[in-house]
Formats: structure tokens, sequence, C-alpha cells
């Protein structure tokens, strides 16, 4: 018993070990809005319209409706296209995006025959109302373009 | 009229109610203070920084948490026993007030000597078990009533061991004044003759005031908050004001009774004795971020079969080696 | 205030209030202790929020408390089901005034990914039992996206920001 | 194994007419139709025979509800599917929840989303579903709920007596981690009865599933169970693949092991985390996130997400991992070897943490058979039943690692089982790493929209939790056609009413903790 006894206070001096090390050790915490954590490439944001490589002022979407109808929750609200002059296909002038119903799987950038949609890095987004986070790709990246 | 102030601060009421002024600032600056150094503390034991970004170091953090407290609603649920939920917080002060009276900060800085000391706090600490039994009766709710029990039940337990703890103490010194006790630890600390009776009244210590591993009465994950589970704004805050310093008052007592209290060298007394306890107040926080909690039945046996006895046996040679 | 008879001092107590009103801002903004309130995949990227890479308690805001009544601030991690609604809405009335919102990820904003047709157990954004002060969005949201919440929060009380702003990549 | 037992089950029950089904193409041994009033029978060979009940479903064809019992044993796998065909129109079968205690909670689910009424069943209440519903969701056709059936909507009335009273665990409490309930009624401290109420996080993946495509389907595995996202992707595209006999390439099979076991260590970490701080202790919490956190660095520059992955694709994987991941992984198992010190010196060895957690939660092997319990709990209880070693996916067969179980079946147990797997997996990790091979990540011809044959499969995988389960019916139609999700933490929870019968509250919430559950994949 007595054996015993000795033997759980050791562990409990031990323990206080641990968590006094630990207490001069350097913090492993990364102040936020101070400092920033390196984002991963491969980050899954919410999805952006990539710009044409030929012509940056031009998107790569054609408004085929192929994500809309492969998104599993319907977030893709709206894709409107149109024809201009001497091209085959159409570019996109709106696609909605509900972000606030998105699962950031990624089936509309797989499921897209042009490439044109990428995840965004935009990974700390936060705002007054719902509203905020329903966002026109197509406008979103002529921002971009102007930032 | 200065001079009247002066007489009138000379004179036996008025160091009472100076006294009273500073213990009532103490008690708020101790708490504030103690509440950031537990966050911190407990941030750092856990490799992160803890409160920061409001005032230098954090500093001002507990001062805004306080002022949030104060400014928020004044809630009274509405099926609770409303004289004794109005009340228990705070009666819990009572003893906490008391207490301070007679700790000796400096050889000259106590509210009042009293030859009784220790009897005078270890009688008053007992309201503190009535007050939260109050709390918990008074909240009508079933968390808050459990954790009062629980609390009661505790409370007992341990003030039988801490008082065995104490005692040894009082026969070497011949005294039951916090003062005198001091002064007789002038060549050596009562921890070297009395290792175990400071390692029993200091358990106890922390099961008194509720501390993990002994935080039963507000354990978290059981209770939601135990006691004070029903209590918001100001009247959570003066709980959780008396918690921290009741722990101050655990760790003054030690340092009184085993730590020389004020004595030290080169150093102001009242240097060394903040000194030694915050250090024990320390240790409490330290111990808190490090264990997890002891089950009821296990606090009690702990009690009454390991701590009772362990500290009777060391009354009983304490006084047969006196004896002799 | 008039109306109430307080015309005498109408000049002077609106002031006084301000300013104690201001103050009081301040401190409630950087004091903003969460109720524990997980509902799903959300609750454990709020967790690592407060844990040792992020670490809420900077902002002094790594208080959780179990008890809705010493809370200031319900964070909503996850899916509201029909059955859970009135537990919420309970919930958020025991917390005691001024008390704060905070939606996060999709699911708590408007149901996310699990509405579909022919539902029937989701309440479709957690704004229709509450109000919500500040929207997370994402799925879950990173504890960034989390602490921005935080900082946005801070902002609405106060009316002004503390904090640098950290742009993102889109 | 399969052999003897269909000869015997032919001999032993009258008018059965058991067959045998390919393994690779159906995912069960052994198929069996029965009637109502054989079925006790049939179920009572099953019982004495030593087999746990591993699933109960119903699937509803229109013409006919199909109810599905499926039978295993835990050492050698042999699952026979008991298939038992009712009137849509007056749906009524006989209860096993007397021989299975597992039955109990099937039957009251089958019960609330199909109308099926178990004759002998003692509590036919509601356990998911909130009080306005008015019809049964996961019947094909809308079947309005009868007005007597209304009256158990309310699953649990709390009668008062003298001397006990009541408390509500939840929905909002510490300790559930979620949004379980569980109403307890108390003897001072001492729990009388417990009861849990689901259904706080009810979010219709099974009726979801009938009205998506196989593809859509993918994201929601992750948010069944956050913590072993991972292992649910990775069940369900192995279902999907069997069901249209897609196959892997090698490569991906090792990265999904990876990934996999990544995502366990994840897991189990965060358990402890959880469980030491139900236990009172606060900074074990923290510590285990602090490790957790490099995993999800390293899942994160792969996958793309830290909790909720959707990484597995049909076929393959999402994308290559690349030296980084590998570097990545490489450095985290090397520094999660050096922490098991830190983690047994401050909470392994720690005498309060053993004394409350020893002989607690005692589970004994019969017991666990009954409530089909799996995972570290089953293997608590000395049954060394791990799927990844029985029942091999993926390329678990060409890797080494030990099964480790448990003496007592006690909560102490469970712990050792789960820092013990930590240890295993990393095992996996570096031997997956070291042989990993090259290739493509992902199959060639896999077609954009899968039109799988008529049919059904099952898969199981070994999530951290415990024996997942996933039945798939297909129409031939893009979507499935009903999918059941046998998810381990609904099973490991209907022991703990037993559990907890005459114990301490902190004890309570101790047991509760230690059967790691995720709410949402209970409610599903």
């Amino acid at each position: 018993m007595i054996y015993g006894f000795i033997q759980g206070a050791a562990s409990l001096i031990a323990g206080l070990g641990v968590t006094i090390r630990a207490f001069f050790q350097p913090v492993v915490t990364c102040q936020y809005p101070r400092e920033v954590l390196t984002i991963s490439p491969r980050f899954r944001g919410h999805t952006k319209l990539l710009a044409d490589a030929e012509n940056p002022e031009k998107n790569k979407c054609t408004a085929c409706g192929i994500c809309v109808k492969g998104c599993p929750s319907g977030s893709i609200k709206k894709v409107e296209g149109e024809k201009r002059e001497g091209e085959k296909r159409k570019t996109a002038t709106e696609y909605l995006l509900d972000y606030t119903t998105c699962s950031q799987c990624g089936i509309c950038v797989e499921v897209c025959p042009f490439d044109a949609l990428g995840f965004s890095h935009d990974y700390n987004g936060a705002g007054y109302k719902r509203e905020d986070f329903h966002f026109d790709l197509v406008k979103q990246l002529k921002r971009s373009k102007v930032q | 009229m200065v001079n009247d102030l002066l007489k009138l601060a000379g004179s036996d009421a008025g160091k009472m109610v100076i006294g009273l002024v500073g213990v009532l600032l103490f008690v708020v600056v101790n708490a504030l203070l103690l509440t950031w150094a537990e966050r911190k503390i407990a941030g750092h034991m856990q490799r992160r920084i803890g409160p920061k970004e409001v005032g230098p170091f954090g500093l001002i953090q507990p001062i805004a948490d306080a002022l949030k407290l104060l400014g928020k609603e004044i809630l009274t649920p509405a099926k609770v026993d409303k004289p004794l939920y109005y009340l228990a917080p705070t009666l819990i002060f009572v003893p906490v007030l008391v207490s301070f009276i007679v700790i000796p900060f400096d050889a000259s800085l106590q509210v009042a000597d009293i030859n009784v000391g220790i009897l005078v706090i270890l009688a008053f600490s007992s309201i503190t078990i009535l007050s939260i039994l109050m709390a918990g009766w008074g909240s009508e709710n079933k968390y808050s009533l459990i954790g009062a029990i629980r609390s009661v039940a505790q409370n007992i337990a341990y003030e039988i061991p801490m008082l065995l703890a104490l005692l040894p103490v009082v026969m070497l010194a011949n005294s039951l004044s916090l003062r005198e006790i001091v002064e007789k630890q002038q060549g050596l600390w009562f921890v070297v003759i009395q290792p175990l009776a400071f390692i029993i009244y200091f358990i106890a210590g922390v099961a008194e005031t509720n501390r993990t591993p002994f935080d039963l009465p507000e354990a978290e994950s059981e209770l939601v908050a135990g006691y004070h589970t029903e209590y918001s704004g100001m009247r959570f805050a003066l709980f959780f004001l008396a918690e921290y310093t009741n722990i101050f008052i655990v760790s003054a007592i030690a340092a009184t009774f085993f730590l020389g209290g004020y004595q030290g060298p080169v150093l102001p007394g009242i240097v060394w004795f903040l000194l030694k306890s915050y250090l024990l107040v320390f240790v409490i926080i330290w111990l808190r971020w490090t264990y997890p909690r002891v089950r009821f039945d296990q606090l009690l046996n702990f009690a009454w079969k390991g701590l009772i006895p362990l500290a009777f046996l060391n009354l009983l040679i304490t006084g047969g080696l006196l004896k002799i | 205030m008039g109306e109430r008879g307080f015309h005498l001092e109408k000049e002077i107590i609106p002031v006084k209030f301000a300013l104690v009103e201001k103050v009081l801002d301040l401190a409630r903004a950087n004091s903003l202790w969460p109720v524990t309130f997980g509902l799903a995949c959300c609750a454990i990227e709020m967790m690592a929020a407060a844990m040792s890479r992020f670490d809420l308690d900077r902002f002094g805001a790594g208080v959780f408390r179990a008890s809705p009544r010493q809370g200031d601030l319900m964070i909503v991690t996850g899916t509201v089901t029909k059955k859970m609604a009135p537990v919420l809405t309970t919930l958020y009335e025991q917390m005691p005034s001024p008390k704060w919102v905070i939606a996060m990820g999709n699911c708590a904003i408007s149901g996310g990914p699990f509405v579909f047709e022919g539902q029937y157990n989701l309440v479709e954004g957690v704004d229709l039992l509450v109000p919500v002060d500040v929207y997370v969005p994402g799925c879950p949201p990173r504890p960034e996206a989390l602490l921005e919440g935080f900082l946005k929060l801070e902002e609405k009380i106060t009316g002004t920001r503390r904090f640098p702003r950290v742009e993102s990549a889109w | 194994m399969v052999n003897g037992l269909i000869e015997e089950i032919k001999a032993r029950v009258m008018g059965a007419e058991p067959v045998e089904v390919s393994y690779t193409e159906k995912g069960y041994h052994c198929a069996l139709e029965t009637s109502p009033d054989k079925l006790s029978g049939v179920v009572g060979f099953f019982d004495e025979k030593r087999f746990y009940l591993e699933c109960l479903l119903c699937t509803d064809y229109t013409d006919y509800l199909e109810l599905v019992y499926l039978f295993n044993t835990h050492l050698a796998p042999c699952r026979v599917k008991v298939a038992l065909k009712i009137d849509p129109e007056h749906p009524v079968a006989p209860s096993i929840a007397a021989q299975y205690a597992s039955a109990y909670w099937y039957e009251r689910e089958i019960h609330e989303f199909y109308g099926v009424l178990f004759t002998g069943h003692p509590n036919m209440a509601y356990l998911f579903l909130h009080n306005g519903i008015d019809h049964y969701p996961m019947r094909k056709t809308k079947v309005p709920v009868p007005s007597e059936d209304q009256a158990r909507l309310d699953s649990f009335k709390p009668g008062e007596e003298e001397d006990t009273f009541f408390i509500n665990l939840g929905p909002q409490h510490p300790s559930t981690h979620g949004v379980l309930r569980v109403v307890l009624k108390m003897d001072g401290e001492y729990i009388e009865r417990a009861e849990p109420v689901l259904g706080y996080l009810h979010r219709m993946h099974e009726k979801m599933a009938e009205n998506r495509t196989y593809q859509q389907f993918l994201p929601n595995t992750g948010r069944m169970d956050y913590l072993g996202a991972m292992s649910f992707n990775l069940g369900y595209v192995l279902a999907v693949e069997r069901l249209c006999a897609i196959p892997v390439p090698d490569r991906a099979k090792f990265v999904r092991i990876i990934a996999t076991e990544l995502n366990r260590i994840c897991s189990h970490l965060l358990w402890v985390g959880a469980y030491l701080a139900d236990l009172g202790a606060l900074t074990p919490f923290l510590f285990v996130f602090d490790d957790r956190e490099q995993i999800l660095d390293v899942l994160e520059g792969v996958a793309g997400s830290r909790l909720t992955y959707c990484y597995f694709r049909f076929g393959g994987l999402y994308n290559d991992v690349d030296d980084e991941f590998i570097a990545g992984t490489r450095a985290f198992v090397k520094r999660m070897w050096s922490r098991f010190s830190l983690y047994e010196k401050l909470v392994t060895g720690n005498v309060i943490f053993i004394n409350r957690t020893r002989g607690i939660g005692t589970i004994a092997k019969e017991q666990a058979r009954k409530y089909g319990v799996s995972g570290p709990v089953l293997r608590s209880a000395g049954i060394a039943c791990d799927l990844r070693k029985i029942e091999s996916y993926s390329a678990y067969d060409g890797l080494e690692f030990d099964i480790p179980v448990g003496g007592h079946g006690d909560v102490l147990d469970t712990y050792k089982i789960r820092i013990a797997e930590m240890e295993n997996s990393l095992r996996i990790i570096e031997q997956a790493l070291a042989k990993l091979p090259g290739g493509p990540f992902m199959a060639e011809k896999v077609p954009k929209k899968l039109k799988p044959p008529r049919g059904d499969v099952y898969q199981v995988v070994e999530t951290p939790r415990g024996e997942l389960g996933i039945y798939i019916v297909s129409d031939e139609s893009d979507g499935p056609f009903r999918m059941k999700w046998r998810v381990p933490s609904f099973s490991n929870l209907m022991i703990f009413p037993e559990l907890a019968q005459g114990v301490l509250l902190a004890d309570a919430v101790a047991i509760l903790g230690s059967l790691d559950l995720v709410i949402p994949e209970i409610d599903r």
C-alpha cells in the first residue's frame, strides 16, 4: 500500500513536470490578425472563375450549365452568358453562387469541361448579413483584376 | 477638521474602518490580478499566449470582464427562491472579509491582532458552505442543488484535516494569534518541523477552495457550472471574486503558519509575505491545469480514511514529543 | 426621454450615459464569453480556434461558459434541426442581455448543403429563430474565419476596428 | 465456414433456402429469405451460433417493404443477409429485441421512418424525429402517421416518483460532445435509469441519398462523422466501387491508407483530449490539438480542407500526393512517436486518472455481442475484431499491424486501446510510405455518370469508432435507390443505458465519454 502511495505521488509529480516544462517552452500561437499562416495552395475555398490565358479580360466560362446540374446542394443559382462577335462559344456575364449553401466539395470544378472554375483562397470571410456571401463570380473576377 | 480626521484614524474604530477599506480594495485588486494570472499561466502551460490584446500583456482584461459583468442585465430566473438567491452571493463575502482582518501582512500591518486569530478564520470560513448551500437550494436547479450538496459534504470533510494540520503548529508556537505564530518562526520555519502537516493543510486547502482536482461542486463536464449555474452578471462575479480571494486566504494562512509569514531577509516583510503567498497561489493554479478531477466517493474516502488519520497521527506525535 | 419627464436633465444625462455606454461597450467587446454550444462539424473548428494554434483567449473570448446565464455570445456551430430549434431559442432566452449570436458555418447560416426538396427536419438558417449579428460562412470555416467573425463583432459593438485587416487572395 | 453453415441452416430451420453469394460482388456471404412466422427460428439459430446482429434495415420497394437482418460473427467473417418481405399496407413484423438487444433501437428507428410496427417490442416510442412530423419520411410514397401513432412521438415522458428526480444531460451539455440528450433518473448521485434521446442533429442523410446521384452524395460522407471523415469517405467509395466494379490503382490504395490512418490518429487524439476534459483536465485537450494541427496541415495540403474531407473519388483520389505531403507525413510520424511519453506522464500514469477509469463501465464479451458494439469498445472486452485485418479492404492485408485488445472491458482499457491504435497507425503509415508505388492515382475508365446494375451491396470499413457498414440498393439509375448507413456510434451508444445503471453521475460521464460518440453520425 505504501508502495502504491509513493507511486501515485510520483505520477502526480511527473504530471506537474510536464505542465511546468510546457510553461517555459515557447508558444505555438499564430496571432491571427497580426500574423497569418500560409494557406496551402490546394486550399478549397469557394469557387472562382478563371480568366482566359490568352485574353485576360475574358473568363473561360461558357455558361453551359453543367456545374449547375452537378452541384449537390444547388448553390449555383444562375449562369447566364452571351455570344460575343467572332467567337464560337458564349461567355458568362453572370454567375451567381450562393456560398452559404456550398459544401466546398469541388464537384463543379471537376465536372467543368472547360476548366473555367478554380478554388479561391478566401479563407477568412465574415459578414453582417447572409447576402454578403451571394457572389457574382464574373464581377468578382473583374474586381480581383482591378486590385 | 484634518486633525479630527487624523484623531479618528488613530482610534481603534478608525483603524478598523481604514483596515476594512484597505481589505476591500485588496480583495478586488487581488481577484482581478488572479483572474488575469490564472488565464495567463494556463495559457503558457498550454503553449499559447492567453489574454494579450486588451491592454499591455492583457492586463486590462480583468477590468473589461468586471465592467462587462457589471453592465449585464440583472436577471432573476422566475422560479428561484428569491431571499436565498439574493442573499447567497453577498453572504459569501463575510468569511472572506473577516479572514483578512487577522492575517498579518507585515509586523505592523494587521487590522486587528486577535488572540484567537486562527479560530476566527476557521469559524467564519464555515459560512462559505452556508452561502453555497443557499445558492444551490435557492436556484431551483438540479445541477445547482447537486453542486451545493457536494460542496457541503466536501467542505465539512476537509475542514477537519485542515484544523488537525494547523493544531501542531499552534502547539509548537503555544499561541492562537497569527502574529505570534509568525514571530515564533524567526529562526526556523515550521514547514521544516511539520512537513506532513503542511502537505495535509495544503491539500485540504485546495479542496476547501473547490479547485481542481477537487472542483466537484462546479464540475463543468458533470454539473454545467455547479451551484452558480443560475447566476449571471454581477452576482456571478461575486462568486468568482470570493473564489479567488479564498485561494489567496488559504495560501496566506499556509505562508503564515508554515513558511514564516512576513519573515525574511533584506526585503520588507510585506514583500516576503506576498511572495510566499503568491507562490502557493501559483502552485494551486498549476495543479488545476495539470490534473483531472477526482470522483465524489474518492474525494470523501481520501479525506476520512487518508488525511484525517494521518493528521491525527501527526498531532499525537507532535504532542508526545513536546511533552518529552 | 422628454416625454417621460426627464426634460430638466435632458442635456446632461444623455451625454453621461453615452460615455458610460461607450466604456461599457468597449468592455463588452473585449470580453465576449461564448456559451459552450457545439452542434456539429463546425464545433470542432470552434474548439480549434480556442486552442493553442489560434488562441481566442488573446481577445478575452476564451472563457467558454457551460451555463447560458454566464455567456454573452452564442456561437451556433452547425445544423439546427426542428427538434433542436426550441432548445436553441430557450438557450438564447436564458442568456442575459446584451447578447450576441454568431452563425458559424453554412448550415447555421442557411441550412447549407443539407437543404433539399422534401426535407423534413431542418431549420433553414438560425436567423429564422434568433437575431444573428455576424455570419461566418464556410463548410466548415477555418478558425481564422471565426476569429475574423469575432473581430467583426467587436467592430459592430464598438464601432471601430482595432485590428489590422487581413486581405485574403481571391 | 459458409458451406457448412448453409447446410446447417437447411437442416435446422424448416423451409429456409440459403444461397451462397459472391463476397467480392455483394459484400456478404450468404442470403436467406424468410417469413414472419419463421423469423424467430432463424434468429434463434444465429443467436445460438454466437452471431451478432450487425444491422437491421428496411427498404421500401413500393410493392412491398423488405426488412434486412445482417448477421455476422466477430472473428471469422460470415455475413448472412436475412430478408423478410412485409405488406406495405399493414406493415407488421415480429420483434427480435428480446433475442438481440441491438434490435431494440433499430426497430424503433424503422418504425418511425417506415411505419413498421414490431409486435412484442417493449417500447415503440420515437427515437429521432421531432413532434411536428406527420408522415413516415423514408417511404417512397407519402404515408401519413396514423393518429394512434402520434402519441408515440414524445419519446420519453419521465414520471416523478418519491426519492428520485430526473436530470436532462443535454442536448446542450458539456459532456455530451454535441447535441445528444440523455434523460437520467437519479437517486441522489446514483443513476437508476438512463434513456438517450436522439435526433437533435438528424440531417436526413439517408433520405438525401435517394435524391442525389452517387457523385453528389460524396460530400455528405465527410459530414456524417466529421472526425473520421476519411474512413467514411473511404467506405462510401469502396461500396460504390464494389457496386460498379471499378478497379482502383495501387497508388491510390496506399494513399488512401495513409490518409485514413492519419485521420484515425487525428480522431483518437481528439478523443483523448475531449475525454480528459470530461474528467476535468483541460491541458491535455490543448496538447492534443497541437498535435492534431500538424496532421491537419498535412491533410489540407492534399485534400484542401481541414475537417470534412472529400478526398477519395470512385476509382482513385481527388488529386495526387506530392513530395511535400510525404515529407510532412514523415515529419509528423517522427514527432508523434516522441509525444507518447508526454501523454504517458501527463495522463496514462496519473493516479487520479487511473482511479477514475479503472473498473467502471465494464463490458463482458456476451454483452458486447448482444449489443453489436464495435471498434475500441468491442476490443476492450477482449474480442480482437478489427475489420482492417478480418475483412481486409484496400491494401491493408499487405501491411503489418497488431490489434490491441483489453482484458477487463473497462473504460481504462478503451483508453489504452486507442493509444495503442495510434501507435499501430503510425506503423501502418510508415510501411505504406515505404511501399508507396508510382503510377496513376485514378482508374482510367470511370464513367462520369455511374449506372450500376440492379442489386445490393454491403461494404464495411473500420472507422476510428468501429464498424461502419454501407448498404446500397441500386435500381439502375444514376443515384442510389436506398442507402443505409450502419454507424458505429449508434450501436455503441445502445449499451450505455445498461452500463450506466446504478453508477455515479461522474462515472456515467466517464462511460459516455469512453464510447467516443460523434452525434451527427448517430443521428445521420
